[in-house]
């Protein structure tokens, strides 16, 4: 009403008065951060959890923080973390798969009688367990894709049907395979000298600057201003204090484990390809809008299908690194508890379940936080009616902190 | 909070002079091992060791989870281990573990295939079948090869190593009868994860198959016996076709006992099993190993030659005149038993006054 | 009511915005507009891609509440935090992205949120028949061209689900009606159709409204007054109520490059 | 390339030539029939479906089809579809329920012990029971929509928790409560008279074509054409044979089972709902796109709530009822194959996963094609590997031709 | 190439429909519609709401296959099932409802699906700088605003969002570009800017234009031919390569009204 009715003439731009000013200054940093934390630095609260949870253990029983202790933690988490993996993939795109654990099973079987009963070495087990994997994801990437049919009905059959072909696999009168002595059993008991255990994180951690650093000359030769400190400085030393520590611990205790060796050099290569590779990017654009990505020319059948494919044989090296483990497999490997803690660690770990958004290292993190809390609980002695109300609340409270976190953002859910 | 009060109880076992000994439950769904087999061993070992701390963890059934706890209980400071396997078939990882730790494994109850052990306080699994193909055959005696008796068969969870092993001991007495021709199985099935309710619509089933020509039941387990029981219940033929081979005398099966609709259940003396595993306990801890003179033979495990040293409990097979046993034993009160429809038995009114 | 608000052309403002900020982020959409819309008064608001147009409609109608500022109506502070608050105090609008529920036909969609029903005594039933019957009329008077009235609205091309969202937002007998480039998509007869709309919701009904749009010639035609908004400040107010603002002065003004 | 570069004038209109018209007779039928079946006819495939299941287990076994397996069939499905009603509503929404079958076991052990152990009267129990459970539902449906939570998180979680306070609520000494001679136990025993049933339904197909012929004559009486044939006689004409056909069968029987009668009068006052209200019609808006709703100022947030809560005391129900059948209640309430079940019922009787489309009737289609495979498989004797195998696949198989009608229509997913 | 086509204007035809004919269930969408397009030649589309112009164009871009009848590409017969096989062509298509990733920023939407990678041997890593770079080329001589190339699209305005799809379709050398109400959205400096983008694009480069539209004004200042639908079937064509075409001849012809 101040400046209304005036001659056909322009008012002049209104400069923001005073208080205006403060409360954009105020409220633009915060959001700044938020948005920060609810896209490239999603990992942070994430940590801060970790440390949390990490924090109260070690007050309940200093155990919780010893070599041995992390080294366990370590590779517990590992079948999870790999299973968990795959997940990331076919939750980037919107998928779900509710038959890893099954398929997890099953491959494991597969592998055991084809080294037990068949005699095949152990690699090449190992390898047809993970393509068997890796076809059976296929299959169901290929219904899902070519019918059309919602991934989870389609992934939920598969789980029954994969929960008959480990009743078939077995072999009849026993129902079990004993992996002990096979070359299966000494994937996770193997732990690496401390020399090459050193060695590799040198290596992973001089790879990684390296990159960054070619990256920020080919922006700076392009013109587009890049800042040294943040592009390349700080992620470094967070990289390597963060793998140095982690090593330092491990080759204190009996080096590093071949299973964590196996899961690093997976998220490696799989974070390479999903944020540096054209594949990659495609995961995230199918994700967020399929129909964008088909009109774009991006073959969306195609990236559905390599992601289930991905997660099967992921659960497949996920199953038999829990059969080398157990030593073992049984008509109740692929059951119990594997599925809802590898997409809840998933999920957990900052990825999105309505698809294009998250990062290979949720499979990571949000493993770390599960077992953590289920090692911690262990060590300290609770009661399994405490550990069911632990678990089911730090699953609610992390999706909560993402959820208020990503809100407001265009990462949030269309709306609520 | 809870987990506050959890933790600080005893310290942590490395550092602390006591020691500390983990008791590894398989799963919370066989009510027994949370409800008596757990506090019972925590009591035992209070009584012969008031020092030691015993933890109790549970695998919820997850064998995955079970190596984890035994990877825990080590890191945690365990002296001795009692471990009640999740699935006896792929426990050697759990077992490789302990020995690799030098923490000695007391395997309870379960066997636990494909790795050391100190020594095993079990009810043999197979003697558990071998029972309950006894009790069936003793009630299918009546049965001709011109009129014979049928019977309907409800397994457990197929692939389980349990399963089995009370297969093979119920086939004992059950399939000469049916060579014999005096028996006949109507229907046979497995019941996926031992679920009570499949294990009704399976006996409705079979129910209704067979036009309720039904002479027994067989079951393998109490839980899966209550499922039979409330389908034959539908068909008021309780008590008119008896349910056989229960085992772990839950609570609702005493009552069933009593009732006449079950006709027996596999009794294993939890408190002296308890109490034996606590004994066994203290030996190990205090001289790294098990006199001689306890161990009563050899359980089979795939791995140790000639076999898991253990010590072979007597099991007990209940009916309607044993069950008191139960309340000798504590395992129930009469208090806790006669309620509802069992209240009006002959037993209860009895013991109740 | 309406009818006697639209006597009085030269009331107190109906809708006034004083002051209103919106952050994106690091993005400033409004820095401060204010803005004052009287009864039966059509303002148009104009400017550039990213002005910050639909963000200013969008705090009107409560879908993004703003982060400072004041807004009255009817000379009371209100609070304007979610859609039905403004719906509330008979504020209408036609968003830019339409926002129509596919899988619901015409009649549902022109209904939703009000549908009309028989007394919870009777059963609480919806009337379809007498809201399918209203949506005909509506229809035919605005001239859209809807193939079918019980096919669902995903089916039907843009400019017929626009035509749907105009629609919809005067069957409530609206005080205010928010319209963001309400003919973007539709044809020439029918943006004609809504311009008519527009007129006839002032005149019959005393209804105001705020137009935004691309289309100048249009906004120049029916706007008693043009707000012209640029990165987020309010740049120019004309007014039009004589219809003699020339198209150049509003390019000028919304584009910045010539002085007025 | 006819007609250009003709002069300014226009060409007349074109009348289709004769090949097109051909072309379009024949693919606009088939199109028609095909939109229809994706629509208001969705039920036509599955109950098409379930008369091939039933044809073939009656080729198996003649006692199939009996009167007696008939009516076990129905009382074996109360339960789950009972509890798939409720997951129908939280589809509708677009949202998920993974608590369902956890929120059962706890609620039929609190009613369990109200009755039993404190000698609360079964009705009264039996309220307590269901108000538990819708409580459960409300805080979940509260947690999802106040934080914006994912309901896959949420419910999750709430399962985790859900198991834990069956732990705790089940009497220390024992791990479970027997139902046997409680009130709580005749709900499933109890058989309505054959003359009590007759009038029932005679009472439901009254209503069912008065309701029709009522909305016929408005429509009419406002201009709008609408056959009778099609919306009154030939629905009437099916609900009543369908209905008459089954009492008669029950009836021969023990009679209609009360559980039986339960679950009817639940879906016939949730079809009236969903079908006939602006509740009900908010259910869909919401469900296809929150957006619009919230913005035409339905309280999104309310019905979610809504929906969770039914979801969770119509869990509660079917808990109470698997108990009253199993006659007692025990830690392994709540867990088994109810919760895939439920979830399956639904999506294979047609509510879609992705909101805005289902009926109720879904979860009786649903429920009986998964109960009539199973109670066929346990009656000709099938191995536990069949099973797996036939109801994965029979899942996945409805399913696909669910997305394969569908495809095409506004009721398909936005892309593949 | 382009350069040469660019010349032979009076040359066979880019693209030729014969009869195509779309329906959805009972609806005719297209009936039966002959349309041939020139190299370099920029043909417009019009029509009302629900005329079939867009499924026309989804025809085209592969989208939604055609029911009947032909279409011929550089006088091959060809078969566009999905939106690949239309690029693979050398044809763009701006939609009318966008169609962006809105997790994705602006340089990533642009460039997707022909995303710059760098040798198998070097890591095939995508050459983000070299887009940037690119990207701000074309961002600026169209004049869109973006405030920053980096910020997801999901928080651009409507008009940034469309300038954008307009952008994209411009990136690969295309021979034909379909344009689907590409300034419905834009304000009015945009609308100019992608008005000379259409001319630059045939000038330049000898690609052809398909452009859907609304606006009369805008088209009859560009197109060469312009074609009109009503209910799904062709009813006038008109040549404006002399730019003669009045508006009312084209009016009419739309709205079937006044007889031409
Ligand atoms: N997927 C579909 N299913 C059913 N009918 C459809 C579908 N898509 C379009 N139609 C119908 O086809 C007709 C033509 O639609 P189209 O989108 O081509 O119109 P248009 O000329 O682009 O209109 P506008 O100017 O409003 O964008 C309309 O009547 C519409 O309802
Ligand atoms: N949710 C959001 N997050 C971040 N920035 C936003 C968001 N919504 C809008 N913006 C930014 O705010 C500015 C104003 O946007 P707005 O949609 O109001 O523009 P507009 O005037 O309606 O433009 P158009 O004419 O293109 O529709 C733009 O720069 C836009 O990028
Ligand atoms: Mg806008
Ligand atoms: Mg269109």
């Amino acid at each position: 009403m101040t400046t209304s009715n005036q001659s056909p003439a322009a008012v002049a731009a209104t400069s923001s008065p005073p208080p205006v000013a403060r409360v954009e200054g105020r409220q633009s940093r915060r959001r700044q951060v938020l948005d920060a934390i609810a896209g490239r630095y999603r990992f942070v609260p994430v940590v801060l959890m970790l440390a949390v949870i990490w924090a109260f253990f070690t007050a309940q029983d200093s155990a919780f923080m010893g070599n041995r202790n992390i080294t366990n933690l370590l590779v517990q988490i590992v079948v999870t973390a790999t299973i968990a993996l795959g997940i990331v993939f076919v939750l980037l795109l919107a998928e779900i798969d509710l038959s890893v654990a099954a398929n997890s099973g099953a491959a494991a079987a597969l592998t055991a009688i084809l080294v037990v009963n068949h005699s095949w070495p152990a690699w090449l087990g190992l390898l047809a367990g993970i393509a068997a994997g890796a076809a059976v994801g296929l299959i169901q990437g290929a219904v899902v894709t070519q019918f059309g049919v919602p991934s989870f009905v389609v992934t939920l059959g598969a789980q029954l049907m994969l929960l008959g072909a480990i009743l078939v696999l077995l072999p009849g009168g026993t129902g079990q395979v004993s992996l002990f002595g096979t070359g299966i059993a000494t994937l996770s008991s193997t732990y690496l000298p401390p020399a090459l255990g050193w060695a590799l994180t040198a290596a992973g951690i001089v790879a990684f600057v390296l990159l960054r650093l070619l990256a920020l000359g080919e922006s700076r030769r392009r013109g587009i201003g890049m800042s040294l400190v943040r592009e390349v400085v700080a992620p470094g030393i967070l990289v390597g204090a963060a793998s140095i520590t982690a090593v330092a611990v491990l080759n204190s205790y009996l080096g590093v484990p071949l299973p964590v060796v196996i899961l690093f050099a997976l998220l490696i290569v799989f974070s390479y390809i999903t944020t540096q590779t054209r594949f990659g990017l495609h995961l995230y654009a199918v994700g967020a809008n399929p129909d964008a990505a088909r009109r774009a020319g991006i073959p969306v059948a195609r990236a559905k299908m390599i992601a289930f494919s991905l997660a099967g044989a992921l659960a497949a090296l996920g199953g038999i690194l829990a059969a080398s483990r157990l030593l073992g497999v049984s008509a109740s490997s692929g059951t119990g508890t594997v599925l809802l803690e590898s997409i809840a660690a998933a999920v957990i770990g900052g990825t999105s379940l309505f698809g294009g958004r998250g990062s290979v290292w949720d499979a990571l993190l949000g493993a770390l936080v599960i077992g953590s809390i289920s090692n911690g609980l262990d060590l300290i002695g609770a009661e399994t009616v405490v550990k069911y109300v632990a678990e089911g609340s730090i699953l609610v409270l992390a999706a909560t902190v993402d959820s208020i976190l990503t809100r407001g953002s265009v990462f949030a859910r269309a709306t609520k | 909070l809870l987990v506050a009060a959890c933790g600080s109880s005893g310290g942590s076992g490395s550092s602390s002079g006591g020691k500390t000994v983990y008791m590894l439950l398989p799963n919370t769904t066989t009510v027994r091992f949370t409800t008596q087999d757990g506090p019972d061993f925590k009591a035992a070992m209070k009584k012969a060791m008031p020092d030691a701390k015993v933890v109790i963890q549970n695998a919820e059934n997850d064998p995955q989870k079970q190596v984890q706890q035994v990877e825990t209980a080590i890191s945690g400071g365990a002296s001795a281990i009692v471990l009640v396997a999740a699935d006896p078939y792929i426990a050697g990882g759990a077992l490789q573990k302990a020995s690799v730790a030098k923490v000695p494994v007391l395997l309870y109850d379960h066997d636990a295939r494909g790795g050391p052990a100190a020594a095993q306080v079990v009810f043999n699994s197979l003697s558990v079948g071998q029972n309950q193909g006894q009790d069936a055959a003793k009630l299918l005696a009546g049965g001709t090869t011109a009129k014979p008796k049928v019977i309907a068969r409800i397994y457990g969870n197929q692939g389980d190593y349990g399963t089995t092993q009370y297969k093979k001991g119920q086939d004992q007495y059950i399939q000469p009868l049916v060579k014999a021709g005096k028996v006949k199985v109507a229907c046979e099935t497995y019941t996926p994860n031992w679920d009570p309710a499949k294990a009704q619509s399976e006996m409705e089933q079979c129910l209704t198959k067979t036009g309720n020509k039904i002479d027994a039941v067989v079951v393998m387990n109490d839980g899966t016996a209550g499922g039979a029981i409330a389908a034959l219940k539908a068909q008021s033929l309780t008590g008119k076709v008896p349910v056989i081979g229960g085992q772990d005398a839950d609570l609702q099966a005493v009552q069933y006992i009593l009732l006449g609709y079950q006709y027996s259940t596999v009794y294993k003396p939890f408190k002296l099993q308890a109490s034996k595993a606590a004994e066994l306990t203290v030996q190990l801890l205090k001289n790294g190993k098990i006199a001689k003179s306890d161990i009563s033979g050899y359980v089979d495990n795939g791995f140790m030659k000639p076999g898991v040293p253990a010590v072979f409990l007597p099991v007990q097979d209940l009916h309607a005149d044993t069950v008191s046993t139960l309340v000798k034993d504590g395992v129930w009160t009469w208090k806790q038993i006669c309620t509802g429809a069992t209240a009006a038995t002959d037993t209860c009114k009895k013991e109740m006054g | 009511m309406s009818k006697e608000t639209a006597a009085v052309t030269t009331a107190a403002p109906l809708l006034e915005l004083r002051q209103v900020v919106k952050l994106f982020g690091g993005v400033h959409a409004l820095e401060g507009i204010d803005l004052s819309v009287r009864p039966a008064e059509i303002v148009a608001v104009v400017g550039d891609n990213g002005a910050g147009k639909s963000t200013l409609m969008k705090i009107i109608s409560g879908l993004q509440p703003a982060d400072g500022g004041e807004i009255r109506f009817d000379g009371k502070t209100v609070e304007l935090r979610r859609p039905v608050d403004s719906t509330a105090l008979g504020i209408e609008t036609v968003y830019q992205d339409l926002a129509l529920c596919d899988n619901l036909d015409t009649v549902q969609n022109l209904f939703l949120g009000r549908e009309e029903t028989s007394s919870l005594l009777r059963g609480a039933r919806l009337r379809r028949a007498d809201m399918e019957h209203r949506a005909q009329e509506t229809i035919r008077r605005l001239g859209a061209k809807i193939p079918s009235l019980r096919t669902p609205v995903g089916r039907l091309s843009g400019g017929q689900r626009q035509s749907i969202a105009v629609c919809r937002s005067t069957l409530s007998n609206p005080r205010l009606v928010l319209m963001d480039e309400p003919t973007a998509a539709l044809g020439v007869e029918q943006s004609t159709g809504v311009l008519d709309l527009i007129r006839r919701l002032r005149t019959e009904h005393g209804c105001a409204i705020v137009l935004i749009s691309h289309a100048l010639r249009d906004v120049l035609e029916v706007a008693d007054r043009i707000v012209v908004l640029r990165l987020g400040n309010k740049v120019a107010e004309f007014d039009n109520s004589d219809r003699t603002t020339s198209s150049d002065q509003l390019v000028a003004a919304i584009t910045g490059i010539s002085a007025p």
